[in-house]
């Protein structure tokens, strides 16, 4: 089974390893060590941890498309918002009459802006598994009708990133918009239960935690089988060299869009554990300057390594979560400068400095210009 | 298109990654522990405002009087004989991050109250948080209304503080007859219109005699709406435009309407987000005239605003610094905490909620505002005018306090409801018609 | 109405007082003797009032021939006349900003020193009253030699005639000179008239673009004289005919004035990203610099805003080099070939230099006055104004781009650098300093990016969030237009902004720009290198 | 999915419709025939009313000064560049016109570029692996297998290319001659019935251009080669039959001799390219 390859890999096992005793570690310090104790783990840092794992996820589904096709998306918030919105619409519906106007069927701010019955996308996000299906529909369907355009457009490099922008900019002005009837600036909140649990209770913190954690864990697992396997290899050869693979007879806009479905899935499904567990989706998530910065995580960590936008992902929002408490005035220097030292000192993101520092001897051109200024 | 190499180098990376994660959970599970409370400690202030992002504009200056309210008090001894301690975390203009910060600081912080929030989003993220953890916060920005928590005091305006009278104003002293609602695309505008809507119908004014504009947050290019604006007002009937834009979008907006020759004596723009702020970055000279509608101006002749700007001047050590209606908001919030606190002789949560209702400390308009069982407090309402100073000279005012009304009578789902936090009500959304608290009543109405 | 009526009084009367006036039979009678100043019990008389009754004192003010009355009105238009709250004297204030103000005696103007903001009474006065004073103040200009002033003066008569003002302004019309200031006088007649029922008036009218006429006519057009009401209705058709046109080149006009800001504010990308290929994501902030120059130099120069303005041009020009310069020495330099990268170090620089702004100057919006000269609207008629602050935009974003286009053909750099982009390797062997012309090329796309800056201070905030409200439009522009392509980048710009106005009176400003955005989308996919691809082998490196 | 797939392909209508893979017919004819075929880029014309043709087992060569439209007849052929009139047929089945570059691949093109394009990331054996000759839609690839038999077509492809050692190293640190055998392995791999290669020496040293012909020479007879090349020593070496190409048509067709002597191959290349003299 492709699926399974990874896992008779080392880096994988020992990936998934290091996933999973944390998480333990976190979890048996949250629940059995008491408050005040030097290791305790507060419900608040589980959350914030678990917030950390949607943004891994989602660092995941970008390398992947960046990293191994070569596509640079700086429009990946729309698939993780569209993923947040459908579980927040779910979240909404769970909420029935607890709204504070106390209609059964309307969300509180349709009532509130007198709308007098559920819009036809609306129907259906009272059940959790139509509501789950979609968080992976939604944002697969947006990737294949936007891939498979650009795609068989041949839409390469900058262009592609660029209307990717436009695409989750569009999105953004459509959601703010009241008659959208999502929320607009306000978004969805006040969120009661999910599933039947309460969303407020520490037990359920705790299980989005752990089911961030295991999301993190099978996207991961996915990633690596796709990329281990040949297509992924396909996709390496696509990232180099498109012309050359389409030559060889491969379907390259096939592969792209497959390898970006998958990937917005997984953008998808990290919107939908991030919503209940920040409490709040609103149109902010499609904003360009969110997709870049995911794409900052990722570069941060290291490119085409998965692994590297894990690190990258989970670095430089704690520190976004620790800046802006010590230094709240200053934090953007220390994140801006850290973003300049990076890229400049480690090209290839602090997997590239694990690398090195293991002393891996072989050294292989890393950028086009070197090969273009050797051929000519 | 980079090239980065090979698969290859996966292999024990992930070794380094362990102690990396490890680290860092180690050092968050540390800042969580916190220590135990004593007399002695100081009492915690929480401040949640951006100082970065698109909101720092707004919100900065709101952290300056935070800070310097504090620090006034500290040099009177502080409160109940302990030192106040300011807690400022930077939420950047992000509003999950909201919700976070909101809970690091009533989590982590352990802040006896928050005085927080701009925009109505950030409070809708950070609402659950304060009603989950039972937190204080303090909220000092005009808003659409429709809510009434049992942790949240409203100190800014309710709908019926701020927009009704404004129009009043407008029908009655100036005579419009034709209204153009013009406001940014989100949830306080939309209210806001909603209610005139309903208040101008009320009044006789028809359909064909209001125009209603939507625009996005930030929007620069008014040349079009502008000019609709003027046709819209060319019917030979009086004109006005009631305006419900966002912060930045005023600047251009006001610069086309002047540049259109659009001055106030055609077409009177009266705003409810423009305030004294905001006009001191715009060239205010062809402005003059225009309105705004607000419970403070910084021009009010009254020797405690007089003070108050005195200290801001001080305190930022720049005599063309501008005080406006939040920051008045702030000062009454933070007084009638402190009065809370010193009548409950505690900072007990609990305690403070019931002691702060029916608190009245003075505002710097000349009066006082108290605090009403819905959370909300009085405020007057005055109309001011645009001088070429960027400031504001009030033309009109209401004779007396207007309490804040935390559901608008003018919108359909809402016109039953009130809020009332005292004992034996203890309710925000109590169906005076159905006579039950909120979403007890559709239950007890499906179970009859 | 009431307030109509009133004003209308108004005119009759101060004009009545200025033919009075003009027949020379007005002396200061005051300063022949020292008896207590008639001014000062005027002046109390009107801090009393009401509004209402603050009217009837200016009139009273205006008929008493005073000369100092004029500065008073002024002043009381202004809020700058105040009175002691001890002694109950009057001042003018000079300067009405920090905790002192200097002022002048208001009956003397001499000067009085400076007075606490504590001590002063503000003599209340709204917008009406604001009204009633500019229209009096305006007749003052009616007998000046300056046609220019009578003119404005005039206008402001239009649809504020009555009965008792027809007589005067009718002998005014007979003495008048300037062909322009007939018309006008002509035309308040006759909406007067219009007013009464008088079916010949409409001739006047018919084909007057001014909005009141306008008023007037569709009045008339509900009347109940069937001749009357059909004649006016004609005569609106044919204005609205004229107005469709009218408003299709205002549309035009606004679209292009859209476009030049979007042409202003990409060119400087399509240089840096266009032609060296870096993804400068600090591009807005340098815009912002621009702007921050801007006002920086109206601070050092203060009361010369336009002055100022100009200075602006090279300033700003060279704050966003240099600032350039030190981001391609620090950063980009290191990124030669890596052209991903360049995002995302800039994207670092861009957080910084934001905060940085924040920092040093204030997070808050700073004041950038508009000159004189750059306020108000070119009248091309009645009903098509061109508002002069986007029209020298308009024309800056041109002479921008023509200047840039000549330097890219015509001068030795640009040359270089269209060698450097073409081939590096090849021009270096050349003896190009390939390491120099970078230099200068990322210090022309950033200077350019501050002359935007310098143009859109003239036209929305001048913040720290400048920069981030321009970016993504920039980037979008300059791959719609094609990158590596200055022409693409005009072209791109320009027909963007139009296609926005055009929507946007149909589908509102949000869903306006969701189609644009949507326009682009599609029409890459269309041709994927946008308008003006580079064609050949060059283009598939 | 693969259903969807089949939607994604634009210039199919129904797989029925097309028997993808059938053999190249050359019974009737030349494996590969070019008639009229005109393009032009922002009017100039690269390729102006050319007429070729490549007889199955041929090894043709092409030359011609710089702009001669050779690269552009290459991409016409693979299907990457659209000409404005004319018609390309593969044998006498296949009309390429109507084909996109993996469905010319597959019909059994192959190509080898001017620059060699090796996929630097991966390994040499990886690189022959992709591009070998099998089923090569989506989802047989995200599950294929290494099997003895792909193993060992591989090494024999290795072998004949002489980078066996090198097999497990990552393409992008071969040297530039290296590279060009690796690609053309890489052909090789593929199985394809016609063989375009373009300027395969260039940049080489002796020894290495003596051993790319030796492999452009064993190549032909089991496939048609079509060889651009800048290089007279070279082509000489290798030719049996010889296209001028000028100005986007045909300038003289013949052996390498009966071309040499050809006045007007004479005067095109006197004021050109030195190689030619």
């Amino acid at each position: 089974m492709w699926l399974t390859r990874p896992l008779s890999e080392r880096s994988t096992l020992l990936f998934l390893a290091v996933l999973g005793v944390v998480m333990a570690l976190v979890v048996a310090c949250n629940l059995w060590l008491p408050r005040g104790h030097a290791l305790h783990v507060s419900t608040y840092t589980v959350t914030l941890l678990g917030k950390y794992l949607c943004y891994a996820l989602l660092a995941v589904a970008v390398d992947l498309v960046w990293g191994y096709l070569g596509i640079l998306s700086l429009g990946h918030g729309a698939f993780f918002a569209l993923g947040g919105y459908a579980m927040g619409m779910y979240l909404m519906r769970q909420i029935g009459d607890r709204g504070v106007y106390g209609d059964p069927q309307l969300p509180d701010f349709m009532v509130f802006l007198n709308w007098d019955s559920l819009p036809w996308y609306w129907q259906g996000f009272d059940m959790a598994w139509f509501a789950f299906l979609m968080v992976l529909l939604a944002p697969g369907l947006l990737a294949l009708v936007f891939g498979f355009l650009a795609f068989r457009s041949r839409v390469t490099g900058v262009y592609l990133s660029i209307i990717t922008q436009a695409l989750t900019f569009a999105l953004m002005l459509a959601f703010f918009r009241n008659e959208m009837g999502f929320g607009g600036n306000n978004g969805l909140t006040d969120f009661k239960e999910l599933m039947g649990f309460d969303l407020t209770a520490h037990a359920t913190r705790l299980g989005l935690f752990i089911a961030s954690g295991v999301a993190l864990a099978l996207g991961y697992v996915l990633c690596r089988a796709i990329v281990v396997s040949k297509l992924g290899r396909v996709c390496i050869a696509v990232r180099d060299a498109e012309a050359r693979t389409r030559f060889l007879g491969y379907r390259v806009e096939r592969y792209q869009l497959f390898v970006f479905m998958v990937s917005a899935m997984l953008a998808g499904v990290a919107g939908a554990l991030y919503v209940p567990q920040v409490g709040i989706i609103n149109p902010s998530e499609f904003s360009p300057l969110f997709s870049i910065e995911i794409v900052v995580w990722v570069a941060l960590g290291g490119r085409a390594t998965l692994f590297g936008a894990v690190i990258g992902a989970l670095v430089v929002n704690y520190a976004k979560s620790v800046f802006t408490g010590v230094m709240p005035e200053a934090w953007l220097f220390a994140l801006g400068a850290l973003f300049v030292l990076v890229t400049v000192m480690l090209p290839n993101g602090i997997a590239g400095l694990l690398r090195r520092r293991r002393g891996d001897a072989e050294q292989v051109p890393t950028s086009t210009t070197t090969t273009t200024e050797a051929s000519t | 298109m980079i090239r980065i190499l090979p698969s290859a180098l996966h292999r024990s990376l992930s070794r380094r990654l362990t102690g990396g994660l490890a680290l860092s959970v180690l050092a968050l599970g540390i800042s969580t522990t916190a220590l135990a409370e004593d007399a002695q400690d100081p009492i915690k202030v929480g401040i949640l405002h951006s100082l970065t992002g698109t909101m720092a504009i707004s919100e900065s200056t709101l952290k300056d009087t935070m800070l310097m309210l504090i620090e006034q008090q500290n040099a009177q001894g502080g409160l109940l004989g302990r030192e106040l301690e300011p807690v400022v975390v930077d939420p950047a203009s992000n509003w999950p991050l909201f919700a976070e910060k909101a809970r690091e600081l009533l989590a982590q912080e352990e802040v006896d109250v928050i005085f927080g929030n701009w925009t109505s989003v950030s409070r809708k993220s950070v609402l659950p948080v304060v009603e989950e953890l039972n937190g204080l916060l303090f909220y000092p920005v005009q808003y659409e209304g429709e809510e009434s928590s049992e942790n949240v005091f409203y100190t800014g305006a309710a709908p019926n503080q701020q927009a009704i009278p404004a129009v009043d104003y407008l029908m009655n002293e100036v005579g419009v007859e034709r209204w153009v609602l013009a406001g940014t695309d989100y949830v306080y505008p939309r209210t806001t219109n909603r209610i005139l809507e309903a208040y101008l119908a009320a009044n006789g004014v028809g359909d064909d005699d209001i125009m209603v504009n939507y625009t996005p947050f930030g929007h620069s290019d008014w040349q079009n709406i502008v000019s609709e604006i003027k046709q819209f007002g060319s019917a030979g009937k009086k004109t006005a435009v009631v305006s419900t834009v966002n912060g930045d979008a005023n600047v251009p907006f006001y610069r086309e309407l002047a540049n259109q020759g659009v001055d106030a004596a055609d077409i009177p723009v009266v705003a409810f987000s423009v305030g004294e702020q905001e006009l001191s970055g715009i060239d205010t000279a062809p402005l003059v005239g225009h309105l705004a509608a607000w419970n403070y101006f910084m021009s009010v002749d009254n020797d405690a605003n007089y003070d108050f700007i005195d200290a801001w001047y001080d305190y930022t050590g720049d005599d063309e610094a501008v005080t406006n209606d939040p920051m008045e908001a702030h000062y009454i919030g933070f007084n009638m905490w402190l009065e809370a606190v010193r009548k409950a002789g505690t900072t007990d949560v609990d305690e403070v909620k019931d002691a702060i209702i029916g608190v009245s400390v003075p505002n710097l308009t000349g009066g006082y505002a108290t605090m009403m069982p819905n959370h909300h407090i009085t405020k007057p309402v005055l109309i001011g005018e645009i001088q070429d100073n960027g400031q504001f000279s009030v033309v009109w005012e209401t004779p007396s306090t207007v309490a804040g009304d935390a559901w608008s009578d003018f919108l359909q789902g809402s016109r039953d409801l009130i809020s009332d936090w005292r004992a034996p009500m203890r309710c925000g959304n109590y169906n005076v018609v159905e006579g039950s608290c909120g979403a007890g009543a559709a239950e007890t109405v499906a179970s009859e | 109405m009431g307030m109509f009526s009133a004003g209308r009084g108004l005119v009759g009367l101060v004009l009545a007082g200025l033919l009075w006036l003009s027949a020379g039979s007005a002396l200061g009678a005051s300063e022949a003797s020292s008896a207590p100043d008639p001014g000062r019990g005027l002046l109390t008389e009107l801090a009393e009032a009401d509004y209402n009754g603050k009217k009837a004192v200016i009139d009273t003010i205006v008929a008493s021939g005073d000369e100092r009355s004029r500065r008073w009105l002024e002043s009381l238009a202004d809020g700058k006349l105040q009175r002691l709250k001890d002694s109950g004297d009057f001042v003018i204030v000079l300067r009405n900003r920090g905790r002192e103000w200097p002022v002048v005696d208001a009956l003397t103007f001499e000067d009085a020193g400076e007075v606490s903001r504590r001590a002063l009474d503000r003599i209340r006065i709204n917008n009406a009253l604001r009204g009633y004073l500019d229209s009096s103040l305006a007749l003052f200009d009616l007998r000046v030699d300056d046609p220019q002033a009578r003119l404005v003066a005039a206008r402001d008569l239009i649809g504020e005639v009555d009965e008792s003002s027809v007589e005067p302004i009718a002998r005014l019309l007979a003495e008048e000179s300037d062909s322009d200031v007939v018309t006008t006088l002509e035309l308040a007649l006759a909406i007067q008239r219009l007013d009464q029922g008088d079916v010949e008036a409409v001739e006047v009218l018919a084909g007057n673009l001014d909005s009141r006429a306008r008023a007037a006519l569709s009045q008339a057009s509900r009347s109940d004289d069937p001749t009357l009401a059909a004649a006016a209705s004609e005569a609106l058709t044919s204005i609205e005919q004229v107005l469709k046109i009218n408003r299709a080149a205002e549309t035009l006009y606004f679209g292009l004035s859209l476009g030049s800001v979007l042409v202003l504010a990409a060119i400087g990308l399509a240089i840096t990203f266009g032609v060296m290929g870096v993804i400068n994501m600090a591009h807005g902030e340098l815009i912002m610099l621009g702007a921050y120059t801007t006002w920086a130099m109206q601070q050092v120069l203060p009361g010369q805003p336009g002055l100022a303005l100009l200075l602006s041009i090279p300033a700003g020009f060279l704050v966003a080099a240099l600032a350039g310069v030190a981001i391609e020495r620090s950063v980009i330099q290191f990124l030669k070939g890596r052209p991903l990268e360049t995002l995302l170090a800039t994207f670092g620089v861009s957080l910084i230099l934001q905060q940085l702004v924040r920092t040093v100057i204030s997070p808050l919006n700073r004041t950038v006055v508009t000159p004189e000269w750059m306020s108000g609207s070119l009248m091309v008629n009645d009903a098509l104004s061109l508002t002069l602050n986007r029209l020298y935009v308009l024309g800056f974003a041109l002479l921008v781009f023509a200047a840039l286009m000549l330097v890219m053909r015509r001068t030795r750099l640009g040359l270089e650098v269209r060698a450097v982009t073409q081939n590096r390797a090849m021009a270096r062997a050349m003896g190009i300093r390939a390491t120099r012309v970078d230099i200068l090329t990322f210090a022309l796309g950033s200077g350019v990016a501050g002359l935007a800056g310098v143009a859109l201070s003239q036209l929305t905030n001048v913040g720290p969030n400048l920069g981030q409200n321009y970016i993504i439009d920039s980037f979008m522009v300059v791959v719609f237009g094609g990158v590596g392509n200055l022409w693409g980048t005009l072209v791109a710009g320009l027909s963007l902004g139009v296609i926005n106005q055009v929507l946007e009176p149909w589908a509102g400003a949000v869903l306006a720009k969701i189609l644009v955005l949507v326009f682009i989308i599609l029409f890459i996919q269309k041709r994927p290198r946008g308008l003006f691809p580079q064609k050949g082998r060059a283009a598939e490196g | 999915m693969s259903f969807l797939q089949s939607l994604a392909d634009r210039d199919r209508v129904f797989d029925f419709l097309v028997p993808e893979d059938s053999p190249v017919d050359v019974r009737h004819g030349p494996i590969l025939y070019l008639e009229d075929v005109t393009v032009s880029f922002d009017g100039f014309k690269a390729i102006n009313n050319l007429n070729l043709t490549i007889d199955d087992g041929e090894l043709r060569c092409i030359i011609g000064p710089n702009g001669a439209g050779k690269t552009t007849m290459m991409d016409i052929i693979t299907g990457k560049t659209r000409p404005d009139t004319g018609t390309v047929w593969f044998g006498s089945r296949h009309n390429l016109l109507q084909k996109n570059e993996p469905e010319i691949a597959r019909l059994g093109i192959g190509r080898k570029f001017q620059k060699p394009t090796v996929f630097e990331a991966l390994s040499v054996f990886e690189n022959l692996e992709l591009a070998m000759a099998m089923d090569k839609s989506l989802w047989p690839t995200l599950r294929a297998r290494l099997t003895s038999e792909v193993r060992e077509r591989i090494d024999a492809v290795l072998q004949t290319i002489g980078l066996a050692d090198l097999r497990a190293r990552p393409a992008g640190i071969l040297s530039h001659g290296q590279k060009q055998w690796l690609e053309i392995g890489m052909l090789l791999m593929q199985r394809p019935r016609l063989l375009l290669v373009d300027e395969p020496v260039a940049g080489m040293t002796e020894q290495e251009m003596e051993r790319t012909a030796e492999l452009l020479t064993g190549l032909a007879g089991r496939h048609s080669v079509v060889v651009v090349e800048h290089d007279m020593g070279f082509v000489r070496s290798i030719a049996r039959t010889v296209t001028v190409l000028h100005q986007g048509s045909v300038l003289a067709e013949g052996t390498m001799d009966q071309v040499a002597n050809d006045p007007k191959v004479i005067e095109v290349y006197l004021g050109g390219e030195e190689e030619a003299v």
